[in-house]
């Protein structure tokens, strides 16, 4: 079965006063039909900059330079406004990462969930109107009746997120973007939406791309993960094959330094040296060489291209070519 | 030998912002406890932490002991000399004692004075003249581990990681012996977090400082703290040394905190949610024990007597008239 | 909403207290003196006793305050020298035609303004984005008598398209509107441009919004996002700055009754302040105040109403 | 990710660089430089008002009443004769002097009173407030006028009364960007130091603040030279025969209906003053404070 969002080798700038910010270059991955897709990265990987591609939601600045972005067999950078309206809420949706902003304050929950329905015009205002309360009842809002007619100011954080998710699944789409939806949450409030987002993939059987720095979200809740380094893809695989079989030694490094993931108490914690790279200029050779306690040679000068370690799990290093 | 600092009993109020009419509907009297009968001592070389959900007090507790805010009740001695209740003169001295990291990074930086300036600015405040200035900045900064070139940079030209460098550099200024860090690898990259947390471990063996750190983070608290108190609407539901927090929870909120931490390990994941709901606001503080209304393990006595402070162990208490054992 | 109104009505009786005291300390402390003021230089000593007695300036100071206070809150805000009306009375006959000029111009300019801001909003950057810009700046920048001065000048004067002299016939309305024209014109011109720049301002700091980018990620309708959305929330702001509109209008009333020789409580002001007659120049000072602070409390109280997060709360 | 990195990016170009490119901006938007041309022309004006023509703005000619543009005249002469292209030189000196008087000694006590209310303590804040609220409830001009009534009309009476009526406006914008200021950490971590609220203010609120008021100080230049010419014009500014563009529009007001001359001559100048300062003050906070668009 054909993956239902496949991004092939995507390459952005985002254009500033200084000069372009080659933001993402020839990002390449497939989410595929009822999985749980990750992307993990740090700050500046471009992780939420290629989803918004995937939404067609970016800032002005942004210009595609080359790459697809294929939803269902179409390409989505190619759609006109009208297409790609018809796109969102229907076949793909969103939740961020703020819940406090995420809904229109002066306007009450149930005209919202109303408004997002208005391409239901065989479905009469009581039947949508059921549905809303129906979908809030299952992500977990007590009465949804009565809260339908409260404005989102009188929800709480965790109320408020669970509601995004709502908005956005109530439409039956194909495909959920979630952006770091738990970060702006207290931890007890995560682990509960952690487990909403997975009891409702069973549910609506679709699909999720998860978005997150938190390598336990990753591995509490996807099937696949893309690890993400300075726009660039730099490995892929299983959920098992990346906490497992780590093949980068930028996922190893990043797996290593999870206070969460030591056993032993130790005083000291790992880390890795050096900063992101400034994306305005790309040097030739692998754009983690200057970081990794493994570079050789050739690191500075050559790509690294993707090798297969498995069916499923691939990772661009030297190391893994000449294997 | 009096304790480094000992905190007792210590209560905030602040007033609500609620109305004339909700006071009247909910039977409000316009104040909440942002911290309650608060108690605990830090001694010497000893990093003490402070966890808890938003709303639970542990910033208002920080800026509490730190003197930016006055208590209503209890009292905090720094080495035996009561603090609160002092006027601004007489707590100037031992504000030098204090030092503080805030949670922003680039935020807690005066946005328009140099590095320098900034580290300086202690120095002046407490009107230190006799020693060589332009030494006593260079001297920090290598400390901290910043270049000298960084001394003539503002704000704005910092990373997140250099700026909190600054902060620490600040916080060293005038030799405290304690040092309250709010969310000190709060907005950090996982890969970097580990270089603010080693530099703080580096300063506390050289200089033999006290930490009080606050933040959520348990993964973190479990390598770097020695004790840690755990903090729910106000309270200390359970405080003891980090090795029996971690291996024998008392409380069922430090269970259930413990349990919501997601494992970066596939092979663990949870097919159940440790808790359910959320923290209540203040406002609305429930009666008996604060934490019944979400607590698995709640009976009759916890809906209507609040608990005191149990010793569960040498250095373990927990506020819980049921706390699991084993 | 309760706690709101009562505590909003509190600050306005606070701040017509504190502005009564500021003019009360005025006159009585400014350099000069009341009666020579209403007399003249040539007034004998005993008009002058006499005059002092009437109007009570012998009495002890803090007298005169509390008699001032207890005074206006019986509706009495001074009695005129010369001809022995009450002031009130004398205002009465001039304040329609300002509140007249005042609502039209505020209801003209508010419809054009966010009509104007919103469609710059919408065509951010483009060519009429930029010219509404340029006309909505200069709107602003040109003063509101100058715009009196040269609306007369060309319509009046040289085109004679439009009378230029009064109210109008009394009960003919249509005369009356065509004397209202060129004043509310003038008065206007200035807040059409104010409104539309905050409008298109609001407008686009919404429009970036992350509730913005959500609706749009439900797949809305872009006139659901922009008009049944963004705009409702860019409005509120509008509300807030009509109420001040309406004080900055009452100075601007004045120029416009004057250059059209409009009866009105601004050109009875300047006709007092001619006549040295500062009873009545002191009563209509405290009612246009007393309009404004009321004003501003209204548009105060719409915007509270119209924006749930206030509403809702007790 | 795409304004942190840009944020990141122009964090790094040094402050000097960053002046210079301000004025370079200004020139290249056109707006900005017609408002910089506008405000250069006025201050020639004004500063060599004496010598730009022959006459003096005092001088009578009686022969010559009312007179149309000519080769002698410029902007031709008013109902007394005198030379309306000097009058109107004169008048913006006039408007420039009440400019910068009032608008710099509204600045410093706004900035004072505003600094006080917004750090201060709860009820100094509501007694200011309420002050400021007050005042800012008379309508300007008609406070003007009664206050004027009380003591004759005169150049210090109006800028009295700018004074009077600006320092809210200005104490104002300072309270709400003190208090915005109160409560980042960088003044928490100044007071957990122990250091004084003085120095508080001077050190770490000062600098935040001025920046911003300058430019909308700037921008409020236009509002007081129509102030200034329009009480001028009711003949409660400046006292004859002293120029100013309000009195050369009263004076074609009066003969409106023998020469448009006095009119047109008396309100260009005013328009393109106030368009010239709102273009460049505009154009200059758009480069050097976005942010401030919000505020209006």
């Amino acid at each position: 079965m054909d993956p239902v969002l496949s991004i092939r080798n995507l390459s952005l700038d985002f254009e500033t006063p200084e000069g372009p910010v080659h933001a993402l270059r020839k990002v390449s991955f497939d989410v595929p039909r009822n999985h749980i897709v990750g992307i993990v990265g740090e700050s500046g990987s471009g992780k939420s900059t290629v989803i918004s591609a995937a939404m067609r939601l970016l800032a002005n600045n942004a210009v595609i330079r080359s790459g697809e972005v294929i939803f269902n067999g179409r390409d989505i950078l190619g759609l006109s406004p009208q297409e790609l309206r018809a796109q969102r809420g229907e076949q793909i949706s969103m939740v961020f990462q703020d819940p406090m902003t995420s809904q229109i304050p002066v306007h009450t929950i149930g005209k919202q969930m109303m408004d997002i329905q208005y391409r239901r015009s065989t479905t009469s205002r009581a039947e949508k109107r059921q549905l809303a309360i129906d979908m809030l009842r299952r992500v977990g809002i007590p009465d949804p009746e009565e809260r339908l007619t409260q404005y989102p100011h009188q929800f709480s954080g965790g109320m408020r997120q669970r509601i995004s998710i709502a908005m956005a699944l109530l439409m039956n789409p194909q495909l959920l973007i979630a952006d770091e939806p738990t970060t702006a949450l207290d931890v007890t409030m995560e682990a509960q939406i952690i487990h909403l987002l997975r009891e409702l993939k069973e549910d609506f059987d679709g699909s999720i791309l998860f978005v997150s720095h938190n390598l336990g979200l990753i591995a509490e809740l996807c099937d696949y993960v893309v690890v993400m380094y300075a726009g660039q893809v730099i490995e892929q695989g299983s959920v098992e094959d990346l906490f497992y079989r780590a093949g980068h030694p930028y996922t190893q490094a990043l797996l290593e330094c999870d206070p969460a993931r030591i056993d032993r108490v130790t005083p000291t914690l790992p880390t890795i040296a050096g900063d992101v790279p400034d994306l305005h200029i790309i040097p030739n050779g692998c754009v983690f060489a200057p970081r990794c306690s493994q570079v050789m040679d050739k690191c500075w000068t050559q790509d690294a291209d993707f090798s297969a370690i498995s069916a499923q799990h691939t990772a661009s290093c030297h190391l893994l070519s000449h294997a | 030998m009096p304790e480094l600092l000992e905190v007792e009993k210590l209560r905030m109020q602040f007033r609500t912002e609620a109305g004339f009419g909700a006071r009247l509907l909910n039977h409000e009297d316009g104040w909440i406890d942002a911290v309650l009968d608060v108690s605990f001592k830090m001694t010497t070389g000893q990093t003490m932490a402070l966890v808890g959900e938003s709303g639970s007090g542990k910033t208002t507790l920080g800026r509490a002991i730190i003197g930016l805010l006055r208590p209503q009740e209890g009292s905090i001695k720094f080495q035996g000399t009561e603090l609160v209740g002092l006027g601004d003169r007489d707590y100037k001295p031992y504000r030098r004692n204090i030092g503080m990291m805030f949670q922003d990074p680039v935020a807690s930086l005066s946005p328009r004075r140099s590095v320098r300036a900034q580290i300086l600015e202690p120095f002046q405040v407490h009107k230190y003249k006799e020693q060589n200035m332009d030494m006593e900045v260079k001297r920090l900064m290598s400390v901290v581990g910043l270049p000298e070139r960084f001394e003539g940079r503002f704000p704005h030209e910092l990373s997140g990681g250099q700026a909190r460098r600054v902060g620490v550099a600040r916080a060293l200024a005038l030799s405290p012996k304690i040092i309250i860090a709010d969310e000190p690898t709060a907005g950090l990259d996982v890969s970097v977090q580990g270089e603010v947390l080693n530099l703080m471990r580096g300063l506390q063996s050289q200089f033999s400082i006290s930490y009080l750190v606050i933040t959520h983070n348990l993964p973190v608290v479990r390598h770097t703290s020695d004790r840690i108190a755990i903090m729910y609407l106000g309270k200390f539901v359970e405080q003891g040394s980090t090795q029996s927090i971690f291996d024998s929870p008392a409380h069922p909120y430090t269970q259930a905190l413990l349990g919501a931490v997601p494992k970066p390990d596939p092979k663990q994941r949870r097919k159940i949610v440790s808790i359910e709901g959320e923290v209540p606001s203040l406002r609305l503080r429930p009666d008996g024990c604060d934490f019944h209304p979400r607590c698995k393990y709640a009976q009759a006595r916890c809906r209507s007597e609040s608990p005191g402070e149990t010793k569960i162990g040498s250095e373990h208490t927990v506020r819980c008239h049921f706390p699991i054992s084993g | 909403m309760l706690t709101y109104t009562l505590k909003r009505l509190g600050l306005t009786v606070a701040i017509v207290a504190a502005a009564m005291s500021i003019l009360f300390l005025m006159i009585h402390f400014v350099p000069g003196d009341p009666v020579t003021l209403a007399l003249g230089t040539r007034a004998t000593d005993e008009m002058r006793e006499a005059y002092r007695i009437k109007m009570g300036l012998d009495r002890p100071i803090y007298v005169q305050y509390i008699t001032f206070f207890a005074n206006v809150m019986r509706g009495d805000i001074g009695q005129d020298v010369f001809s022995n009306q009450a002031v009130s009375t004398i205002i009465s006959h001039h304040l329609p035609h300002t509140v007249v000029l005042v609502i039209v111009s505020i209801a003209w300019s508010a419809l054009l303004g966010i009509f104007l801001g919103c469609f710059s909003a919408v065509h951010r950057g483009s060519l009429i984005d930029r010219f509404t810009g340029v006309v909505t700046v200069s709107a602003i920048a040109i003063p509101s008598f100058v715009v009196s001065l040269y609306s007369l000048l060309i319509f009046a004067v040289l085109l004679r398209v439009l009378p230029a002299i009064g109210a109008g016939e009394p009960g003919d309305l249509i005369d009356q509107a065509k004397h209202l024209v060129l004043p509310a014109f003038a008065l206007g011109l200035g807040w059409v441009g104010y409104i539309a720049r905050l409008v298109r301002a609001s407008m686009l700091e919404i429009m970036g919004e992350n509730y913005i980018r959500s609706a749009r990620s439900y797949g809305l309708m872009e006139y659901t996002v922009v008009y049944s959305y963004a705009l409702k929330i860019a409005v509120l702001p509008t509300v807030a700055l009509l109420g001040v509109g309406v004080g900055n209008m009452l100075s601007g009333a004045l120029f416009a009754e004057l250059v059209f020789a409009r009866p009105g409580i601004g050109k009875l002001i300047y006709e007092m302040v001619m006549a040295r007659n500062f009873p009545v120049v002191q009563g209509a000072v405290l009612i246009t105040t007393f309009m404004f602070v009321v004003s501003a409390l209204i548009s105060d109280l719409i915007n509270a109403y119209l924006d749930p997060r206030v509403r809702s709360s007790l | 990710m795409s304004a942190q990195a840009s944020n990141k990016l122009t964090g790094h170009s040094s402050s000097s660089f960053w002046r210079i490119s301000a004025i370079s901006r200004l020139i290249r938007d056109p707006l900005g430089l017609l408002g910089l041309v506008l405000v250069s022309l006025l201050l020639i004006g004004a500063l060599f008002a004496n010598h730009l023509t022959p006459y003096s703005p005092k001088a009578l000619d009686v022969k010559n009443r009312l007179a149309a543009p000519s080769m002698s005249h410029l902007l031709g002469t008013d109902q007394l004769g005198r030379d309306t292209l000097t009058r109107v030189l004169h008048g913006g000196r006039v408007a420039l002097q009440v400019a910068a008087w009032s608008i710099s000694i509204a600045l410093v006590v706004g900035l004072v009173l505003g600094m006080l209310a917004g750090y201060g303590p709860r009820w100094l804040d509501n007694c200011l407030l309420l002050v400021f609220d007050a005042v800012r409830s008379f309508p300007t001009i008609i406070f003007a006028l009664a206050l004027i009534t009380l003591t004759g009309p005169s150049l210090k009476m109006v800028i009295t009364v700018i004074i009077v009526t600006s320092i809210p406006v200005y104490a104002r914008i300072v309270r709400t960007q003190t208090m915005a200021l109160k409560e980042q950490e960088f003044v928490l971590a100044a007071r957990s130091l122990g250091t004084s609220w003085f120095r508080i203010l001077r050190v770490h609120f000062l600098p935040n603040v001025v920046g911003p008021l300058f430019i909308l100080a700037s921008m409020d230049i236009p509002v007081v030279v129509t102030i200034e010419s329009g009480l001028s014009f009711l003949g409660m500014g400046v006292r004859p025969p002293t120029a100013s563009w309000g009195a050369t529009l009263a004076d074609g007001y009066a003969y409106i209906r023998v020469t448009p001359w006095l009119v047109v001559a008396g309100g260009v100048p005013l328009i393109l003053t106030t368009l010239g300062f709102t273009f460049m003050g505009e154009a200059l906070r758009d480069i050097l404070d976005p942010r401030l668009r919000r505020g209006l």
